[in-house]
């Protein structure tokens, strides 16, 4: 059975060997050991914090593979974006222009370089392997995020949002980059982002970002077309994000025009649709009649010993218990009695 | 011979048949008898005095006295932009510098702004294609000036003109394509018509406010910034030799250049002197500057409301000006009347 | 006799010790021996012109010849802002007016701008107070304009000098507490001091950046708006005698004005003039302007890495001027070499 | 009992009567019979029209007292704000202010005018009698506008908001609009609003109104106090509407400062709790048993005979019937068979 747990030290070397696999559009993800032992690091600390306020904390979940060594995806959820700063990003505003005299209405966009996502929760490092794309498991990966938060409100804000790679061409520039960024920047695309290290927190972007609006219909073509594209390799987890109900249109990324999705929560179909349920033992007849199946993934409700899995049962809505297999129990290292929050999937 | 004079109520009908001549791109001078009688009554009441300066507009037209015929038009109002806004961009310099990764970038800005409100303004100058020779265009651009610096509490500080900017052959302005089209969603010429008449409140509809990074535009865009119109190349020059600059403001449709000054700067205020008609010291002579022959003076009486204007050879010299008789008459003057003089051209900087 | 002459490396002591007088306020001059010497360094390199034209700073310091003592200093600026951004608040204005309901409001607005990088700037003028009497702060204010005029291909067109804001007489800045405090959430004093030593990044991070209306603030922080410091208002009137004018930049902390000019137009580049050190022939006396006796002349010689200059009552004539030789002797000069010559003070307007 | 139902040409005179009161900070509803006339036909035209996209209807619902002649409520919604222009609102923008190097972090408030809320639809004109304060039949009216949304989605935009007066001191006059309206009106504000009509949507608005963000910090502190503040007339309205779901804080009317409320209907109780079932007779016997009474809004689900009151029934959640008394079903024009949908009030 596949299980979402946090990140070991012992993952270190899977983190490795998956670091090594090309990821384009997944910059989050540190390339060298000296950096994802650090993200380890504080990925334990994170989970092991008491938190008052969201702050530095970054969790990061693994996705192992039933019978498997190893691990096969990766998905981090930090706690407050921009922490030790601001998070920049650009809003797309709409501006509607309407002359009655000369019977002219139009709406024209632009572009405001704005650090309203500063403080919210962030989506990041998505990653599953090839096996398991499309799979209920790869949306379980993206979704455990979400689980943590239900479970773990406090340490979350009443926000999210996912910042998408937008794309880039076979040499890996940008359209959207060269329109703006490098305008200010005065390089290329790649080696802005090894500049900058991916951030989008730090000073320099405020020292060298444009602060007025940027109105779209100035911008060439390409670029108007790349604002709000997603890179090939972000599909999956647009597909899967939006359906949870993350919103795209309202932000993109400053640098590559990429999407950022973002919700308050109670949009989000994880905080709507979660069900706390006592465990029960399943029968174990694999046929248990004319109630029909529905797929959920259901996590242990302790904070501090996440794990998550999909699983079959009967409909929740109406029940108090939720019957689980000896074997999801173990996965989930619950006993019967025990509380999980389950959500369809 | 030709006299410069202020406009007088019967001069209408010639200045109608003058608007007639000039074609698309002047918006002020317009072959329509309403709007240029209700300029001229402004003028005439202009050079009257019965109306408050800043709503002046005082009109000059340039009289072949052979003939009778009228030459040419030019103008100075009082004040602009204090019943209608009036826009420019102004082109300004921002600078995005990050030490920490040395890099350093000084971009140039437009900001949409009306801070030339208020400023009085140089216009509306059109000559006959018939009197396009000589110094007459430079002695219809500069009589303007000799009026400011015979009466300059009338004016403000901020003197300006605006040249018609860049434009292809086929009429295309490429400023207007690569910014105001995708704003205004029509073709330049309509703009052009609706400011003329004062429809100006689709500028604040439509026009975006914020301030804007050149570097946004389309090449050819940018580069017609500050460039004028080929015909108007020349009329440029002769202001810039009077001391007006272009200081970074432009029209908001095709980029045109603003011509700046500070009255009190200009080369009229500074070399223009007053000199009495009358006989010159045979001992003065030997001080008189070493003038070029070739070069006239610009001469004009010191009247107000009947201001006139001419260009003549005669050179002032400490204060007395030999004026021959027909030019003292051309002017309505006579001996012992003050007159004020200045050269046509700018002398060489004496400096060096 | 008081010499003003470029700064040499034996200065340094001197300039300290003077440094440790200035007081508050003047932030380019502090008694810290290691700036002081890395500038001088940079002023000697740019007398010798080992260095590029922008990154000059040139010092002057004023001698008295009696003592050897060192009586105050100045400098111009090749260029600014071209390392660190240079900001300065722009003063524009923008027009609100609907014609259907018949209301014109127009206000003030400020920008955030770096309009003024790579200007030319005056500054660092300091005066010893043992020597403030007589035409001593307009010979040392003055001489740099001579200098630009002697030497004007070293500099930009446009020329700049920061004048001190209003401060209340407890050092309170009204235009600092009514905008500034609201984003910097720290004294004035202490902002003044960061960007003295060049940590600017907290001015891109911190300061607004769209542009402001000037009613958005308060009375007092109105009011002062390119006012001087009480101080600073003597120093104001030299430079703006020379030409300079404040033409709408202020101080983004205090709104002290910045004054500027086109070097072009500078008194000095129209009126200065060159003369031949030597007899002035006789019959020419009788033509030489009528030169108040007791204005005199500033005086410098040609050389710009030994550039001196001093006050004198010799009046050049026709190209010629009768200097004395004890004047010659401190400009380093000899007959048949040419001086830059410009009376200290500007001519009354001859244009009435 | 109470029935919310469309105006009629034969409320004017009511109508009349209620405009005759003064109604302080209710700016949207006429004052002259020929506006109200006006009013009322446009009302009429609106509910009868066949409509594809969302523009000039106004809808114009009155609350009925049992057994009184004349009306004791109005409430209206509006398509689509800003018909034929665009609906200006302040924007309140937060920007992060953080320099690393000094150690400062903090955040500044900025009003930015902006046409954003154009083309949403349009809650206004509140009034209920003082008798109904308070009461659900004050809740149903207010609702009544969203459960018509509810029945009619195509007639409305997806998004909502409501502006409520803001703070006036005894005089009339508005601490927010002196700080800022006058200086570019150059009038007192009752003035202002005399000429510009209590319209947000008039070219004048573009010509004097500032283009630039307000820095909050800079205004004096009565106008700051008074940004979001609700005039106290506003205030039942004020938190009938939060309760439904409406957001506070995103937006200030450009003239008093008052609070625009606004949400997506997906975060709307009357969206997300809107339940379509079949109507049948209730039992007349006055106690049911053990079975709980819920109280609900019940609408007729007729788009051109929209009526509304307030009952009790048993919940309705795992029903596909509701029980309406003979005198609830009149009241709607229903019978049974037919569909309404119910909300809980």
């Amino acid at each position: 059975m596949y299980v979402v747990r946090p990140v070991e030290l012992t993952d270190i070397a899977a983190l490795e060997a998956l670091a090594a696999v090309s990821m384009p559009g997944v910059h989050t993800l540190p390339k060298t050991r000296e950096k994802i032992v650090a993200m380890v690091e504080r990925s334990i600390a994170s989970f092991a914090a008491h938190v008052d306020i969201p702050s530095e904390e970054a969790y990061l979940l693994v996705l192992e593979a039933p019978g498997e060594p190893g691990i096969v995806g990766t998905a981090a959820i930090f706690a407050a974006a921009g922490s030790n700063g601001t998070y920049f990003s650009f809003r797309n505003d709409v501006i509607q222009q309407v002359s009655r005299d000369l019977n002219i209405s139009h709406s024209v966009h632009a572009l405001t370089l704005c650090s309203e996502l500063t403080g919210y929760s962030q989506l990041s490092s998505f990653y599953v392997g090839e096996r398991e794309h499309g799979t209920a498991e790869a949306a379980l990966l993206s979704r455990a995020r979400l689980m943590f938060a239900v479970l773990a409100p406090h340490r979350f804000s009443d926000r999210f949002f996912v910042p998408l790679a937008g794309v880039t061409d076979s040499t890996g520039g940008s359209p959207f980059w060269d329109a703006l960024g490098r305008k200010f920047f005065k390089m290329d695309f790649l080696d802005a982002e090894r500049v900058i290290g991916g951030a989008r927190n730090r000073t320099l972007i405020v020292e060298l970002m444009p602060h007025y609006p940027v109105y779209v219909p100035l911008l060439p073509g390409d670029a108007q077309a790349a604002m709000g594209q997603i890179h090939p390799s972000g599909e999956l987890a647009f597909n899967l994000l939006t359906a949870e109900g993350f919103e795209a249109d309202d932000y993109i990324d400053i640098f590559d025009g990429g999407p950022i999705l973002q919700a308050h929560k109670n949009s989000l179909r994880t905080f709507s649709g979660a069900l706390q349920r006592r465990v029960a033992l399943a029968d174990e007849a694999p046929d248990r009649g004319r109630e029909p199946q529905v797929r959920y993934a259901v996590a242990a409700a302790a904070e501090h010993q996440f794990r998550a899995v999909v699983t079959h049962c009967a409909a929740l809505e109406s029940q108090v218990n939720v019957s689980l297999s000896a074997d999801v129990q173990e996965a989930l290292r619950v006993t019967e009695g025990d509380t999980v929050i389950c959500v369809r999937i | 011979m030709l006299v410069v004079r202020a406009i007088t109520a019967n001069d209408l009908d010639a200045l109608y048949v003058m608007a007639t001549q000039v074609g698309s791109g002047m918006t002020t001078l317009k072959p329509d008898m309403k709007m240029m009688s209700d300029r001229l009554a402004v003028a005439v009441a202009s050079f009257a005095e019965t109306i408050a300066p800043e709503k002046r507009d005082y009109m000059f037209v340039m009289e072949d006295t052979d003939n009778g015929r009228i030459a040419g038009v030019c103008a100075i109002k009082g004040a602009v932009g204090l019943t209608e806004p009036f826009y420019n961009y102004r082109i300004g310099t921002l600078v995005h510098s990050s030490r920490e990764i040395d890099v350093f970038t000084r971009m140039e800005t437009l900001y949409l702004s009306n801070d030339l409100t208020g400023s009085t303004e140089l216009c509306s100058l059109f000559l006959h294609p018939d009197y396009r020779t000589g110094n007459n265009g430079k002695l219809l651009s500069k009589c303007r000036f000799l009026f400011i610096a015979q009466f300059p509490h009338l004016f403000t500080e901020k003197l300006i003109a605006e040249m018609r900017g860049y434009q292809e052959e086929s009429g295309r302005s490429p400023f207007y394509e690569g910014l105001g089209r995708h704003f205004f969603k029509m073709e330049f010429d309509h703009v052009d018509a609706l400011t003329a008449v004062g429809k100006k409140s689709f500028i604040a509809e439509l026009m975006p406010r914020q301030p804007m990074y050149v570097d946004y535009l389309p090449q050819d865009a940018q580069d017609v910034i500050g460039k004028v119109h080929t015909s108007t190349a020349p009329a440029r020059r002769l202001l810039e030799q009077e001391g007006l600059y272009f200081e970074g403001y432009v029209d908001i449709f095709d980029a045109g250049p603003v011509l700046q000054a500070r009255v009190s700067e200009l080369r009229a205020m500074r070399e223009s002197m007053l000199a009495e008609i009358g006989p010159v010291m045979a001992g003065e002579i030997a001080c008189a500057p070493h003038a070029d022959a070739s070069d006239p003076m610009l001469i004009s009486n010191t009247n107000l409301s009947d201001f006139r204007m001419i260009l003549s050879q005669t050179v002032p010299v400490n204060g007395a000006i030999a004026l021959p008789e027909d030019e003292q008459k051309i002017l309505h003057c006579q001996p012992g009347d003050s007159v004020r003089t200045l050269t046509l051209n700018p002398r060489k900087n004496p400096h060096v």
